[in-house]
């Protein structure tokens, strides 16, 4: 009984990981960058979320509506004003840049927004749905639900939409894809765009769980590293699943050994996986990634 | 832009290397004198020589070698932790810790470029990640030994073998030495075979083992030698602040830190850390006296700004930038 | 060869010039005006606090300069996010800005590495807000603390178990169960240690400890499984503002129930809990510096003051002053209203004086306290309190002479039931 | 004539293709053997095999009467083997003189020495005028006479090319023929991979014709190339390739 509700509570937020992580995985895939800015474009649309709910009453739900094409083209914005330059250079160039936009993001907010606690509570969100005595929390089967909608959407766009394909060739060839007359720097532009609205999909989702605060970001950050490099950067398949054992590992491993200790076996997996298979579980052996 | 990259950095003559380190050495041991009265400014000279000494040997990793790590606070933390509790459990001066914390941090660096040997690129830089994730919730959590979050304040008892003093200067010149660690060995390396072998492994793996070189073991071992001195200024860092705590000591803030200042500086030039920290710090100040009491998080958001212009406009850092200023049309040659 | 220096020598001294840049005019010698560095978390993760932390100061400074005591109080105010900055900051307020008196810190490591420089140049450092027990036992000279230390949550907490809850659900010590819950942080483990050791005397039974990551963790239905299966009559929380409130969230939504669920400062005495939570969080208490109490308790002054203050608060910035910010006021105001004045001026040697001088009687402060410290620089009179979520409100309940009204919902209903 | 190099058997898959099967010959000192044959028949896995950058699946490389099969390739070249590559591999961040310094600094003692043996390296091959270039603005002839140095200043006893002369000029090629006769002169043995014939006819007096991955023929040039079969599996490639 109990192993069952942990399983099912580990799947659930598994899917919140995965969301988060899709459009990290998508971005690493397509364009080859380690996006540290994933995090707080996760906080940017928490805070239009919030702000839509406090000063207009609009249910963070229908927020999405604003928040997703905001969130892309903010995303297009960053990759065109900055990224697109760094890429050119190295690893080291566009790693950094990308922390030292999360950096600018976080203080902006900090600045403009304060470091006030802010979270949306309507009734929904201490709500659950009981089911022979295993409970789940309504706010996260929402999210869950919606993520698994958005992944079947994503992959169909991918395989039957010619915008779709080309990103995936780019994604694995970039060199072979532009052969074939693929524009890179506006499939670039574009699937970093759909990435960050990915992301923002998440935060719109996730602001009726979570406080908003400027570094709300950074925790979900790490363990989206870890759910993408488990399932395969740049292999979305991998993220989905990366996500729900992270999820599962994660409630399991805090329920029988300690929640403080969570991380610590999520990590060691992590470790462990980069170790003995550094393509992750679905990804195929990148060749960008090796300098 | 692209071939200020690939200006050729790492070939400094030596006459050139040592006026630098002439002129460098002449003003070093001036300005603690010039500062007597400016207390302040000599401890932000300090912090800057700190975080130069760390930036220092991760170039050497980073720089040199190639090695894109995001997790040297775990070397940082484990300098500071060793030299720590030595002192405080053992009564052991942390002039011994600190080679004790250099001699473990070699150990896992040894370690971890042991298991990371086939990474490449972003693999790297995110198991470092994780590995100074990992030590820090492990210093959380083993509070029988680490006490824990509630980290470990050292007490004030002045002496040279316990690293603490009454006045600034001595900190100063003991903060230069540990500096000028990396920037030697740097040194050395622009004029060494092991150095001309890293640097190959560094550009092209491959085509450094066709040339007879044996990239792991070159690695591997720049990697051991850069944990070591991260950790010899992170035991330095311990005595100056006396206080250390898991979430500061192995966070990646601490991490990006070395990086940030080694990029400002210039990757793989020995004197980029000294002068990007020198830049980083000084500005840090700067900003935190002209934003002093006004809202937080101003100077931090300037401080993310300047990493993101340095990596669009100056990639290569300011060394290589300024040596290419100075000797421009003497050495720009194009292909007929 | 002077290709390669003078880019060197450029660099040098360019650094050197941004290193001097700072430099600000030196103290003027006016007898009258007293500099005050205060140096809290005003960016980072603490930042909230930090901010907080530092309105209730100004608020103090302001209405101690209009009372037109002869002297004048300047603040000198820095952002000290981590250990680190806090030692440049404080060397900065010390050395360049030659302040004698530094109120700050909040966060444990930022006030012990900052007492550590405070007390090596015998500057005065009066802490408002963080309750590391080590801070005042190192023996330290010029380190004062109005406030409580962790230490004193515990034993408050359980003497208003064994007082009020056992009584009212007629059992015994013995069968109360507790378990607790707390962050892994410095804070939530110094109080859950004090609170272990004060159940043990008390012979209350523990039957469950969990830790968590404050910073990290954004799940925590394990945890509130695991609790569940203690069945546990009292769950303590030790928790921040964020955890806080997944942790409720999830709560509701788990199901989780106990007889009296008791907080311990920060997130459940934060304003958001019962912004947030509304009707939610009636019932839910919490064991801290009483954030207003019963105005019966306090001196007619203390009564003034804090009108004074609250309005004062509201106009300046907006909302309602949390605990948080109130403790900043009161410990500061002590500072300006009564030692300074004692002291008649801020050498840190007269203000030890006066500070270990001062007797005052429990209600001489606007959260209700007495002010003496012992020669640790303790306030030996800083009490706790009981609160309670009480319809949107969080008001005192315990001990007697503070509360403003009789605590209710004990045991509390089963709230997977609403 | 010693044998310097004996390949027995040498047999490679990937996954369900046989990239080399069963390839055996013998290379003795001061020859100069050419491996021809068409795309993807195999030639530069043979090479991979052999200088250690791929193990083998079955059969043996000897050198010197040792065996040295699935040797990490690092120690083969300290053995005195060195390899060229067919996409030019420099060093991105060091100039040319340092590139061929890495090479040097395999005998050299210091910087000094390491230096000017590649100075030297360079005027050998007519480089020393573009010591100072960044190697990516070479164009594609400099940066293969730079892979040559880079493989010659090790001072090897058995040199393998993989493709020289393609993509040069008629004049560079010319040019690097003569070099290849000095090195040979030098006393250093030559195992070349070409798809330039008049330069494989000029150089070589045996050469291995591979076809998916099997040796179709083997012994003197003239003979070999005269053979139908070879004629036949090479035809195409023939008109193609014969240079100006």
């Amino acid at each position: 009984m109990i192993l069952l509700q942990l399983i099912l509570s580990g799947i659930l937020i598994g899917g919140v990981y995965a969301l988060i992580s899709l459009g990290l995985t998508l971005i690493f895939g397509v364009m080859r960058i380690v996006n540290f800015v994933h995090g707080d474009m996760l906080m940017v649309a928490m805070y239009m979320a919030y702000w839509m709910f406090a000063l207009f009453g609009i249910d963070n739900y229908v927020g999405l509506l604003v928040i997703v094409p905001a969130t892309a083209a903010l995303g297009a914005l960053i990759y065109w004003g900055v990224l697109q330059f760094a890429i050119r250079r190295s690893h080291e160039a566009s790693i950094l840049a990308t922390i030292g936009i999360s950096i600018v993001l976080q203080n902006a907010a900090l600045i403009i927004w304060s470091a006030d606690y802010r979270s949306i509570h309507n009734e929904l969100s201490t709500l659950s749905v009981e089911y022979l005595g295993i409970r789940l929390s309504a706010p996260l089967l929402i999210a869950f639900s919606v993520a698994l909608v958005v992944t079947i959407l994503l992959f169909a766009f991918l395989n039957h939409t010619y915008l779709g394909k080309a990103i995936r060739a780019a994604s694995m060839d970039r060199y072979a894809a532009v052969l074939m007359g693929v524009n890179t720097r506006k499939i670039f532009t574009v699937s970093f765009a759909i990435g960050t609205a990915l992301v923002g999909i998440a935060g719109g989702l996730l602001a009726s769980v979570y406080t908003v605060y400027p570094t709300v970001g950074t925790q979900f950050l790490l363990v989206s590293f870890v759910v993408v490099v488990l399932g395969g950067l740049g292999s979305l398949r991998g993220a989905v699943i990366g996500g729900l054992i992270v999820g599962v590992v994660e409630t399991a491993s805090a329920y029988f050994i300690g929640s403080s200790m969570k991380e610590l076996v999520y990590l060691l997996l992590f470790i462990l996986i980069l170790i003995i298979k550094p393509a992750g579980l679905f990804g195929q052996q990148l060749p960008g990634v090796n300098r | 832009m692209m071939e200020a990259k690939r200006e050729p950095v790492k070939l400094v003559p030596i006459t050139r290397s040592h006026m630098i380190g002439c002129g460098l050495a002449f003003l070093a041991v001036l300005l603690p004198f010039l500062l007597q009265n400016e207390p302040y400014y000599l401890d932000t000279l300090i912090l800057a020589l700190l975080w130069a000494s760390a930036a220092g040997a991760w170039n050497l990793a980073g720089g040199y070698g190639g090695l894109l790590s995001l997790g040297h606070a775990a070397f940082f933390g484990i300098g500071a932790y060793t030299s720590t509790l030595l002192f405080v459990e053992l009564d052991i001066p942390p002039l011994m810790g600190m080679l004790v914390g250099a001699f473990l941090a070699a150990i896992v660096g040894l370690m971890t470029g042991l298991v990371t040997l086939r990474m490449k690129g972003p693999f790297f830089a995110l198991i470092t990640i994780a590995i100074a994730e990992v030590l820090m919730i492990i210093t959380v959590n083993w509070s029988d030994l680490t006490n824990g979050s509630q980290g470990v304040s050292i007490p004030y008892k002045p002496g040279f073998e316990n690293i603490a003093f009454d006045s600034k200067v001595p900190y100063y010149f003991f903060a230069l030495m540990i500096c000028l660690i990396p920037v030697f060995i740097a040194h050395w390396l622009e004029r060494s075979r092991y150095g001309y072998e890293l640097m190959a492994v560094r550009d092209n793996e491959t085509a450094a083992q066709a040339l007879g070189i044996n990239t792991v073991r070159v690695k591997v071992s720049i990697l051991v030698v850069s944990s070591a001195i991260t950790a010899v200024a992170g035991a330095f860092y311990a005595q100056y602040i006396t206080i250390i705590e898991p979430y500061h000591e192995f966070s990646f803030a601490v991490s990006i830190q070395m990086v940030l200042i080694t990029m400002i500086g210039g990757l793989g030039t020995a004197w980029g850390p000294v002068f990007g920290s020198l830049i980083v710090t000084g500005l840090d100040t700067f900003l935190r006296d002209v934003f002093m009491g006004a809202q937080g998080g101003l100077q931090a958001l300037f401080y993310g700004l300047m990493l993101v212009l340095v990596v669009l406009f100056v990639p290569e850092g300011l060394i290589p930038r300024l040596r290419k200023r100075i000797s421009s049309g003497k050495e720009d040659v194009t292909c007929g | 060869m002077l290709k390669g220096r003078r880019p060197m020598m450029l660099s040098l001294i360019l650094s050197v010039i941004t290193l001097f840049a700072g430099c600000s005019p030196e103290r003027e010698a006016d007898e009258h005006r007293f500099k005050i560095g205060v140096a809290f978390p005003v960016s980072g993760n603490l930042a909230k606090i930090g901010q907080a932390c530092t309105n209730g100061v100004e608020i103090a400074a302001e209405l101690v300069n209009e009372q037109g005591k002869g002297f004048e109080i300047e603040l000198i105010k820095v952002d000290v996010p981590d250990a680190v900055t806090a030692v440049h900051q404080v060397n900065r307020l010390i050395l360049k800005e030659d302040v004698k008196v530094v109120i700050g810190t909040y966060a444990s490591p930022i006030s012990m590495a900052a007492s550590g420089i405070t007390e090596r140049n015998r500057v005065v450092l009066w802490e408002v807000a963080a309750t590391d027990p080590r801070l005042t036992r190192r023996g330290f000279r010029y380190v004062f603390r109005p406030n409580p230390d962790a230490s004193m949550y515990g034993p408050a907490t359980v003497r208003f178990l064994s007082e009020v809850v056992v009584p009212k659900l007629g059992l015994k010590n013995e069968d109360l169960k507790m378990a607790l819950i707390h962050e892994d942080g410095e804070y939530g483990e110094a109080v859950a240690a004090s609170t272990k050791e004060a159940a043990k005397k008390a012979g209350i039974p523990i039957v469950e400890e969990i830790r968590y990551n404050a910073k990290s963790t954004n799940d925590l239905s394990s945890a509130i499984l695991r609790l569940k299966k203690a069945q546990a009559d009292v769950i303590n929380m030790v928790q921040y503002d964020t955890d806080a409130q997944l942790f409720w969230k999830q709560a509701k939504q788990l199901g989780l129930n106990a007889k009296v669920f008791i907080g311990n400062g920060a997130g459940q005495s934060s304003d958001n809990f019962g912004h947030v939570f509304g009707k939610a969080a009636n019932g839910v208490l919490d064991t801290s510096s009483a954030i207003s109490i019963n105005p019966e308790a306090l001196t007619p002054e203390m009564r003034e003051t804090e009108k004074k203050f609250v309005q004062r608060y509201k106009k300046k910035f907006g909302k309602e002053p949390d605990l948080i910010a109130r403790l900043a006021f009161s410990s500061s105001y002590i500072l300006f209203n009564d030692v300074i004045p004692k002291a008649g001026g801020d050498d840190p040697d007269r203000i030890r004086q006066a500070a270990l001088s001062l007797d005052k009687p429990v209600g001489s402060t606007i959260v209700g306290w007495g002010v003496k410290f012992d020669e640790r620089g303790q306030n030996t009179r800083a009490t706790m309190s009981v609160m309670q979520w009480q319809n949107g409100k969080l008001v005192v309940v315990y001990p007697q002479n503070f509360k403003k009204r009789e605590p209710i919902m004990i045991p509390m209903h089963d709230s997977s039931k609403n | 004539m010693a044998e310097l190099l004996a390949v027995r058997d040498l047999t490679k898959r990937f996954g369900g293709l046989t990239a080399i099967a069963g390839v055996t010959f013998t290379v003795n000192e001061g020859d100069i053997l050419g491996i021809i044959g068409p795309n993807g028949a195999g030639k530069t896995t043979l090479f991979n095999l052999i200088t250690g950058f791929l193990r083998p699946d079955r059969g043996d490389v000897i050198f010197r009467n040792q065996i040295i099969t699935g040797w990490k390739a690092y120690r083969i070249n300290r053995l005195g083997m060195a390899r060229t590559f067919q996409i030019a591999q420099p060093f991105a961040n060091l100039n040319v003189r340092d590139n061929v310094a890495v090479a040097a600094f395999r005998i050299a003692g210091s910087l000094e020495e390491a230096r000017d043996m590649a100075d030297e390296m360079l005027r050998f091959v007519g480089l020393d005028s573009y010591w100072k270039y960044e190697t990516e603005k070479l164009p594609i002839g400099m940066k293969k006479k730079l892979e040559l140095a880079k493989a010659l200043v090790t001072r090897p006893s058995l040199l393998f090319l993989d493709e020289v002369m393609g993509g040069l000029s008629s004049g560079e090629v010319r040019e690097l023929m003569r070099i290849l006769w000095k090195v040979h002169e030098s006393g250093t043995t030559l195992v070349v991979i070409e798809h330039v014939l008049p330069a494989i006819k000029e150089l070589c007096q045996k050469v291995i014709v591979l076809h998916n991955g099997a040796m179709l023929a083997q012994g003197s040039t003239d003979e070999v190339l005269r053979q139908p079969e070879v004629v036949e599996a090479y035809l195409g490639e023939v008109k193609v390739d014969v240079g100006p």
